[in-house]
């Protein structure tokens, strides 16, 4: 083999297809999938299901609890379902996982506490889980600053050495932020084991895709920094699960991090304060209805007999259970002590943060007695 | 006269720049046909054309850098930065070059840009949209930092802001943007940047606040009064360059002063103000310059922003702390002295 | 006890921690075989390997952010800026991050990373390789600042730093980098992390430092004691957490007070400390809290850095004007006066 | 024509050839070169080697002048001047240059000032020149932060119609900056005409390209922008110039940015205060010294019977005298005046830097009083 084929195939090997990889069609009927793909185990996927459809409901639970005022703010994912659960579902236990705020459904699916994974959002504190017991970052608000963390963490699992991996979600506004560079770069040069999924929805808040950039696809990113790419159909989760797992293992086994660009879509507003009519038109988000990942998944599991009406009714069933538990938990107030504002600043509070809180218990006991409001107006 | 929110009076301020300028360009995220995610560029887009008003890719330190560029070749760029904490990637940029271009070159080279900053909180926002960064650009020598507190300032001081030959930082206090308030955009007064305004008149002490904080100086300022305390209530405006001279002159009147700011205090411009004040205003005062600020925590959730944000009660503590009856502090009497 | 320069002071320490704790790492640009372009981690790849010492990428967020997720994975990262103003790519790291994880998730996601900022002018350097940039992490919350003036001191601070269990900002003042001085590495005395320490005891007023200015203070104070005036110098050594009770005691006695410091002086660390000393100590000053700073300007040119840099004669100067006859200072008399 | 060759021919032409391209060999001769790139003229060639040898003088001279202490520090480029030359040529007298400080050689070639080139390492200013007057960025220190200037500029320049464009200096280490990235992203999707070009010089300081990124090579970037990328031999001022000018011309046209690495080699230390030997090897140094592109050039041209031997005596006549009157300048004390640091922080000084002014000028007339040094020690 000469040089000249020798490069040329580590190129081919790092250029994602041309097409994004996909198993099931969007009216559910399943397709050929290139080779070297996987298609998860029927019961992996009857688990997938149950988990959006519980994911789903979350999610309109969530979106109608800002309504009633419960929640500060709400970033929907409807539509990106497959994404978030395929991301979950190849993952291991022991795996990290680094979420955006968008995340939740992703959160709620690995197994956390709906209640804490609300607590950013419901405003009683910034993070309401605990991170390294459930291996998983705070939701990241400032775009792609948590895929670096990822890398380092990566790296941190490498070099304990039991083989365990990372996974970092972004969007595709977030690509286009200093910060994801510097992480695939790491992440390459570090060979940290590694999976970046950017779930490509269209938007960042308003702007389109061909505004955030003029390469053929995200995927084409991952060759500059010498990391396969993919890009796959994020809508089918089956995809979505194949390739990740693919990636996932890649890095278990060492062979180093990747990028997978998945095509998706997010049917609802940025958040519920935003005002998507300014800038899509109802026939987009229609099309894009039409491939909602959870009747493709629905219908593809039916087609091949492994999804009972039985199964969907307890589905179902066990969703509007979480949601009304979440209903019902977020209906009490949270009684919250201001004071815990100085704890943990630092490990031990300074002289000038104890100054702090003794002056804010002097304004509290104060308003307490004149039984009027402490603090700002 | 029309009756304006400071967010339609930062809007109808970019409009008229960009009717009176072909030079003048607005960019940032969302700032396109979304107008802003707090619609300080709504119809920009539609009336100028994505060629004077559009959307960038999403990175800041591009947004900025991409400003630098444009100004060097003749453009007066006024970019958004979505939300404070959202301007840190793009720190270098500011801090390296838009504060030091003008300097490094001797003048050949200066960047005449406007970089919008949605500041400060109360508004119910999760973490990192709600810094109080003023302090870190005002430190930074070659910037000026302008921050209004009503809409009619906001107006005028965002067209002195884009008319300035320097970069400014226009630090604009997210919650007053639906505040209402008359604006006389026709006839333009004196230049607003560089002049900080005396917003009520008093004897026994001076307030001295800027964005966010002035309405609560006025409250509080209103509050006093009922106990027979008149207060002064200062709002500076711009804070590089401060106007020293309206708060040395007040203070030599009054005797005693109050700084409030809603950023965590430590090494602040509230600090600045006092180290100020006492170094220029020693043998007038009766009482140490106080200060009045949020905590130094990082910025709380929702829940508890009520507890940190310098309130009405938290200025008056401190007003009367200014020893009217004679007596020294005893507040940190104690310190020191077991060491 | 050996005599050290602080470089060596500093690559001493490293290797200690690195030997004592496998999990802290080193990394930078850099700092691996060419041991950093000032000598500082001198070997440690030699000795500890390329997985505990090692060069990144050339990316400053990258480095703080990697640094952020190997803390999160139990790691101590030790990293290394290779000066101040390269930091600040990593600005949102730094502040929306490194400085706030710990507050976020509760204290359960704490970050005991260090970040190494060789700091300051001074030695002739260009432009953006001399900046005072102290302030930025001190306006902070979330993050401790440390800043030695002695290889002793940065021995020991460095040590405490990457055993301290919050993130510290570690300021390496780079002109005393070839200083000399006999260091004890054998026994750890107190922590020196978040204590003052005073320098040389002087009755007549005090003198506030820390980092490239104490040297500078303590020239000073040996002219002084020539003109019959005795200062109290304090080295301060970590600005995040201040200890106040150090200044508060000798201000209380001295009765007078300069800081000093190199940075720009507007809304700097000294601002801070001249506004709590004369919030604590009001009725026992007998003149204003004075500064003595760097210029509000960008750094200048190695031509004219003397003239920036505040010298002895600037100290001194100030250090005169603290009223010991009794007279008012007329400095700023006239302001304010015709408005 | 399907969709997917359309994609697939997308891609390809984004990518760079797998081999640098070349015109010249080490040895001077003549190799052919890809299809596609036009051979500069022989008068352009010559002018371009002139510059060499004069710009090789000047950085000798510089890199002296280090160790007379008339400069403050000096980073060489030697060995490197087929780049920069060649990217100077590329331009017309009203395009810009985006520069670092490694390319003061570039500077001098496009006829700037020497002293003023100077101005920055000598130590009297931090920018020597005017650079609207020389449609030449200062020299940048922070990393790839003048990549994002240089497409901010190319819009305007854009904007104002008159087909001028901008060339980007930036080194292999600036590459993995953030701002890099942003860069680029930016330039493609505003399709600014503005063309990059990395010097990959093998060492960001002391770190080797290979801790750097683990692409194939750092010209595969420029596909996730959806950027034509190509990869030059940078010691073959030949090639240099054919590719830059091609995309130069590019840009010109309206057609976009493009993204150029040329493989090169620094032959001194990274600057006059580093010591190499800590981090390369002699035989690395000698094998790329046989890659030297002056002499490269040289027998290349002499080949060509273009150049005599008159010729060639003339440039380095003309090189002596450049690097004598440097030598003169430099020998001469710049008496600037401090008061000027109030000067050009702001277009009006403040009244808290007239204050400082004044203090300083105070400083100061009491220093000359007492003879004494004003201000620092
Ligand atoms: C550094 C930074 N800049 C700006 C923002 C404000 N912001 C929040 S979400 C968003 C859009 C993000 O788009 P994308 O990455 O595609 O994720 P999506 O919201 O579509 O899931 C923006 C601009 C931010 N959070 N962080
Ligand atoms: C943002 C930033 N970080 C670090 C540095 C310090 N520094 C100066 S040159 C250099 C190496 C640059 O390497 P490269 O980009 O390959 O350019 P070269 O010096 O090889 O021309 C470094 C790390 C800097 N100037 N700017
Ligand atoms: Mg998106
Ligand atoms: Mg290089």
């Amino acid at each position: 083999m000469t040089a000249e084929t020798l490069r040329q195939q580590t190129v081919d090997r790092l250029l994602p297809s041309l097409d994004p990889v996909r198993f099931v069609a969007a009216d559910g009927s399943a397709v050929e999938a290139p080779e070297g793909y996987v298609a998860p185990p029927d019961d992996l996927l009857r688990e997938a299901f149950a988990r959006m459809v519980v994911g789903r409901r979350f999610d309109a639970q969530a979106s109608a609890l800002t309504r009633q005022g419960r929640l500060a703010v709400y970033p929907s994912s409807r539509g990106q379902e497959a994404c978030q659960i395929g991301a979950v579902l190849a993952l291991r236990e022991r795996d990290w996982l680094f979420p955006t705020y968008r995340d939740s459904v992703a959160l709620v699916s690995r197994g956390l506490d709906p209640v804490e994974v609300l607590s950013l959002l419901r405003g009683d504190w910034h993070c309401g889980y605990d991170p390294a017991a459930v291996r998983t970052a705070p939701q990241c608000t400032p775009l792609a600053t948590q895929t670096i963390h990822a890398v380092g963490m990566a790296d941190a699992l490498r070099r304990r050495g039991a083989g365990d991996v990372v996974l970092a979600l972004v969007g595709d506004g977030g690509t286009s932020e200093g910060d994801f560079h510097e992480a695939l770069n790491y992440a390459a040069v570090l060979r940290a084991p590694v999976v970046f999924l950017v779930q490509n929805n269209g938007y960042a808040i308003s702007v389109p895709l061909a505004r955030q950039t003029a390469a053929p696809s995200l995927a084409y990113k991952g060759v500059g920094y010498g990391m396969p790419s993919e890009q796959v159909d994020g809508n089918d989760l089956v995809a979505v699960l194949a390739v990740l797992s693919r990636a996932v293992e890649r890095a278990r086994e060492g062979r180093g991090p990747s990028l997978v660009e998945a095509h998706t879509y997010r049917l609802e507003a940025h958040t519920n304060a935003d005002d998507p009519s300014r800038y899509r038109d109802e026939a987009e988000v229609a099309a894009w209805s039409a491939a909602d990942p959870l009747p493709r998944l629905e219908t593809y599991l039916r087609g091949r007999g492994v999804l009972s009406d039985a199964e969907v009714a307890a589905c179902a069933a066990r969703a509007e259970e979480v949601a009304e538990r979440l209903r019902a938990e977020l209906a009490v107030e949270v009684l919250g002590d201001p004071l815990e504002l100085f704890d943990h600043v630092f490990a031990t509070p300074t002289p000038q943060l104890r100054e702090q809180r003794a002056q804010l218990a002097a304004e509290l006991a104060h308003g307490a007695e004149g039984a009027e409001e402490a603090g700002g107006r | 006269m029309t009756t304006l929110t400071m967010a339609k009076a930062l809007n109808a301020a970019l409009r008229d720049a960009l009717r009176e300028d072909e030079g003048v360009l607005v960019f940032g995220e969302d700032v396109g046909p979304l107008g802003g995610v707090f619609r300080v560029t709504d119809g920009l887009t539609a009336e100028f054309g994505a060629e004077r008003c559009f959307d960038t890719p999403l990175a800041e330190a591009g947004i900025v850098g991409l400003a630098v560029g444009l100004a060097m070749g003749g453009f007066r760029p006024v970019v958004e930065m979505q939300f404070d904490a959202f301007a840190y990637p793009a720190f270098e940029q500011i801090a390296s070059h838009v504060a030091k271009s003008r300097n490094r070159t001797r003048g050949r080279l200066p960047l005449p840009l406007v970089i919008r900053i949605p500041f400060a909180g109360g508004i119910g926002a999760v973490e990192h949209h709600c810094d109080s960064s003023e302090a870190y650009y005002a430190h930074t020598p070659g910037l000026k930092v302008v921050t209004p507190a009503s809409a009619a300032d906001a107006y005028w001081l965002l067209r002195d802001a884009i008319d300035d030959p320097d970069p400014v930082v226009f630090m604009e206090p997210k919650r007053l943007y639906w505040s209402e308030e008359e604006v006389d955009v026709g006839a333009r007064a004196v230049p607003a940047l560089g002049r900080a305004v005396v917003r009520r008149r008093g004897r026994d002490a001076t307030v001295v606040s800027y964005g966010p904080s002035v309405p609560v100086a006025l409250e509080a300022a209103g509050e006093a009064a009922r106990e027979g305390i008149e207060l002064e209530v200062i709002d500076l405006r711009t804070l590089v360059p401060l106007d020293d001279a309206t708060v040395v002159e007040s203070v030599r009147r009054t005797g005693r002063c109050v700084v409030v700011q809603e950023a965590q205090g430590f090494a602040g411009v509230g600090a600045e103000i006092a180290a100020r004040v006492q170094e220029r205003c020693f043998h007038s005062l009766a009482a140490p310059v106080l200060r009045v600020a949020g905590f130094d925590i990082p910025y709380p959730p929702p829940f508890f922003e009520r507890a940190h944000l310098p309130g009405v009660d938290r200025v008056l503590d401190a007003v009367f702390r200014l020893q009217f009856d004679d007596e020294p502090d005893l507040t940190h009497a104690a310190e020191g002295a077991g060491r």
